[in-house]
């Protein structure tokens, strides 16, 4: 076992705790927004796939790479306009009372 | 990496951590939104920093095709947001999936597959594609576009674990020697096979626990990206959206009452039409002229929407009746389930969405207390979730599931189209019970008629 | 470090987490401990396997040496804990320090001193160092070796930022250029002074918060090593100490409406004298038999201890005094404000000493809203949480202060030595309130006298 | 700024995300158990002690080193034994019913 995985693994294990905490914290009201959000942050994928469309280390990577950014890119886009379409309903006090 | 992405990617990791924080309350929610934006724009800012990217315009042109689908998806109404999430999820493994596989054959005849990075690697393929197809049959069975009952058949637990074994065995066989390259398409297929025949047996109603689930495998997918690609943002923000999807689905079967490997292997939903069979006893039904006029001389009604309001788009009709009550000086309160509905939050939405303020809303362990001084309880379209026999009857499939004690106000009051069961196929005491009326009817109709009574017979349109 | 050193820290690290998670619940406390003894155990364990550790005999005779100072430290009495804990902070300052300067002084002559290296040494020394000498102080205070009144003198903060900021300076000077080594041994001076001329006009009893807060200081020296050393495991203790000290003095400071600011310079404790001399009314004060009688016939007692039991160590009578009126049926609650006693969580630990159950505790937010309905509210030696004039009167000191609403009680008794004021040095007219009795004499003593009446006259030690 | 104090950074980031969050939930019975724990954690710096005394560098280093590694475990020692000490305090019911 290398020692740079164990550093990625320590990296993983403290985001792990922070998330479980987090997310438990998340008001329940919001939950499908949640969804939606997470499903946006999942589209961070769209590092790699920059990485290996932009390195353009042949063809084959270069497609599959940007193949990828597209697709992460959809779910960026759509996760967090919708996320934030949700939320704009939710209102605490009667509208113009 | 050099010393700017590397920041760009810390303060990226800092505001994803915030944007979940700030979650927390629906005051800050939206600036949450607005930092993950931020975050995402640094961590795509910071990639494209990286000296090693030559070339930009092929990026450019995904990023704006990318943007003209994503916008539309935005759009979807309300009640298809389950299937949007499924597909995106899709689009999520299968951009994990693409890029571990890009990188096997990268680094195939380079010699640079250590082990470290060949079990990454097979992981990442494992979880993208499993997701993709997975979540594809999930969207497939929420929009209705595939049958949504569970497709069982002889030996399929047997057949399904066996497929996911001999995908481990090739896994750890080509960790062992990588350049085995004619297994890697082989794991791809039977990745992508395997997603598919785990939604197979699962019914379309459990789609929301499983999309949870596909949503934690997503994120897990990005950490095994990360840990190919020796980056740490990838690996804290893949780990957030695991937590979540874990989280979600957990507190979605405990409401539920049920396990992790009921809802996956449990075949729920099958037996739906032979349960539903034994109904004998009658249950009272009220016109909307009477209803009405017990609606007006309570004092305090609490309203039970459930997925039936979802389906009949009821939510702006239940707002209009709030407001007539209101304006009469009932005290209305809305009592929501955690699983009423489809997906977790989602009566929550529809309210927000017809602007009924949230602090109307009390969680089910809130309002039980107070339920036996509450004159009217007015369930909307909710059945399971008001289902008394979760509390007393240990033969029933949902026992120990905790419910809203409808059962105990004063006077109840159900809007439904029949006496057909609800998502657990069982039938319901509740509406035979002697302080009980039914309202058959469409639920937007219903309510609907129940206002035009109260605003005194003119059109509320 | 190789692998397995790495890997002990991994677990260790975890563990540690995990320790703090089980702080959470009296249940699973000591299973905390547990975890951190095991975690510090990984921790040493994994250090002693690097391969660039050439002798053990010295490690080994410092550790014997350690534990035999160690094990009798821990056997301090409970009101002894504070000192004990400020002495520690001064030995892990120390600890900080020493390996700043050693390891400066090592790699001075071989150039390996980075920016970001030295950088890291300086602001691991100046930590050290400051809270070596700054606990030291603390712990003289509240062991009453030192004064504990608040010593100031003209320019006092002046003087005192003057200073920090020279120390900042040649810290920065030795950034730019660490072969300046002249600078180093006048910056350790610089932060051993400062450590001790900011506690100097700090009261004793605001020593609490100050420990807390020289926690955090001893943690983030921890931080500032690990950066200096490279070492995960280092950085992630320290961060978990850090954040505990820093989170514990912001409760402090909330608890008793007052900003760092005015802990740190607010020379609090020093008017004391000045406005205890306004009283003027008259109390009415209460024998031990008519005491007795009325707790005897009250349905319900909440018993509020405050710092007084702690000095009387009347904890154990009180629990005698809780058992005679179990035994009556009174139904008996034991209120605990968060800043009662001179530490958090003081009365706790020793209501646990005396084997109170834990579920008798309710928090200050808890009771309150009951204390209307209480028959007699029992205040034994607290004075400044029961203080009604932190609710209404705005030019008191405490104004703003959560209280426990005491004086709501049918009938109020207090239990202390004099009329004396308490910690902020300011009369109390619950006192002299026409519901309040007044007990005078050492708590330990006159409960005691309450539970002989109790008892029937018969002896009870 | 190099990179790999980016990396330390990275750490101590998550690190403290995760100690703020789990010491806002520690249970207020037991802040001052809890302040004698951190009390033990803190002498975590005997890691670096260690490190120091065991390579021997310099006479001086290994002097500080050891100085170092015996105040710490003086912390460790004594800091666990009095929170479990207190701990062991905490009942739930009366003793023996
Ligand atoms: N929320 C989640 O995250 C989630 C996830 C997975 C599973 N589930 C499950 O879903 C169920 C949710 O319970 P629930 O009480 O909300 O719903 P339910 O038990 O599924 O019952 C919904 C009821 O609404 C009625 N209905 C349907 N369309 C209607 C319309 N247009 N107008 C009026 N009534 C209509 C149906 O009766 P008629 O046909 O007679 O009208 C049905 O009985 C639970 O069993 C839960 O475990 C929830
Ligand atoms: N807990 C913390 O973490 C912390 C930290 C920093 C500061 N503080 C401060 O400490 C104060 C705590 O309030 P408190 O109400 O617990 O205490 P307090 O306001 O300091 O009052 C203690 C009272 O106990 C009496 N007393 C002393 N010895 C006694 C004995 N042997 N027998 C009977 N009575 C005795 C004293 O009156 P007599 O002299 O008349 O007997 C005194 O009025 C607050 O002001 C708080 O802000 C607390």
């Amino acid at each position: 076992m290398s020692t740079e995985f164990i550093s990625l693994l320590f990296v993983f294990m403290l985001a792990t705790f922070v998330g479980l905490d987090v997310i438990r914290r998340v008001s329940r009201l919001l939950h499908t927004p949640l969804m939606s959000l997470t499903n946006a942050i999942s589209a961070i994928a769209v590092v790699g796939a920059i990485l290996l469309a932009g390195e353009a280390e042949t063809p084959f990577s270069t497609a599959l790479g940007l193949l990828a950014v597209f697709a992460s890119t959809t779910n960026i886009v759509s996760g967090f306009l919708i996320t934030d379409r949700m939320l704009k309903m939710f209102k605490r006090r009667e509208p113009g009372s | 990496m050099s010393a700017a992405t590397e920041l760009a990617y810390l303060v990226s990791t800092a505001l994803f951590i915030f944007s979940l924080k700030w979650m927390s309350d629906p005051k800050t929610a939206r600036r949450g939104v607005f930092a993950g934006v931020v975050a995402m724009a640094l961590a795509v800012g910071g990639t494209l920093l990286h000296h090693e990217i030559v070339t930009y315009r092929g990026i450019a042109i995904a990023f704006v095709l990318g943007t003209i689908v994503g916008v539309p998806l935005s759009w979807v109404p309300l009640t298809a947001v389950p299937q949007r999430t499924a597909l995106s999820h899709a689009f999520g493994g299968l951009a994990a999936g693409l890029v571990g596989t890009a990188k096997y054959y990268l680094w195939l005849p380079t010699g640079e597959l250590t082990t470290f990075r060949m079990a990454a690697i097979a992981v990442e393929i494992i979880l993208g594609y499993l997701t993709c197809t997975g979540s594809l049959m999930a969207a497939g069975k929420l929009q209705e576009v595939l049958p949504t009952r569970p497709i069982t058949y002889r030996n399929q637990n047997f057949i399904n674990f066996g497929l996911f074994g001999i995908a481990v065995l090739i896994a750890f066989w080509l960790v062992v020697d990588p350049s085995r390259s004619f297994l890697f398409p082989i794991l791809i297929a039977l990745a992508l096979a395997f997603g598919v025949l785990l939604i197979l047996p699962i019914g379309g109603a459990d789609m929301p626990t499983v999309i949870s689930l596909l949503n934690s495998y997503a994120g897990l997918a990005a950490v095994a990206m990360g840990f190919v690609m020796e980056n740490k943002l990838l690996i804290t923000a893949g780990a957030l959206d695991g937590s979540s999807g874990l989280i979600l689905s957990i507190i979605m079967c405990r409401a539920m009452n049920r396990s992790f490997t009921n809802v996956l292997f449990g075949a729920f939903g099958q037996v739906q039409a032979g349960a539903a069979a034994t109904e004998q006893r009658t249950a009272k039904s009220a016109t909307p002229e009477d209803a009405a006029q017990i609606l007006e001389n309570a004092n305090s009604v609490v309203i039970i929407p459930g997925y039936g309001m979802a389906v009949a788009q009821a939510q702006h009709r239940i707002r209009d009746l709030y407001e007539q009550l209101a304006k009469r000086g009932v005290d209305v309160k809305f009592a929501i389930h955690p699983v009423a509905g489809r997906m977790p939050g989602h009566m929550n939405v529809l309210l927000a969405e017809a602007e009924i303020p949230y602090d109307r809303l009390v969680e089910m362990d809130d309002i039980n207390p107070d339920m036996p001084q509450v004159d009217v309880a007015l369930v909307v379209g909710a059945n399971d979730v008001v289902n008394p026999a979760a509390r007393h009857d240990d033969k029933s499939p949902i026992f120990g599931m905790p419910i809203i004690d409808a059962d105990k106000a004063k006077t109840v009051m159900a809007i439904k189209r029949s006496m057909n069961p609800g998502f657990a196929g069982i039938e319901n005491e509740l509406y035979f019970a002697d302080n009980t009326l039914m309202l058959f009817g469409d639920a937007k109709a219903v309510v609907g008629d129940l206002v035009k009574q109260m605003a005194g017979g003119e059109s509320v349109h």
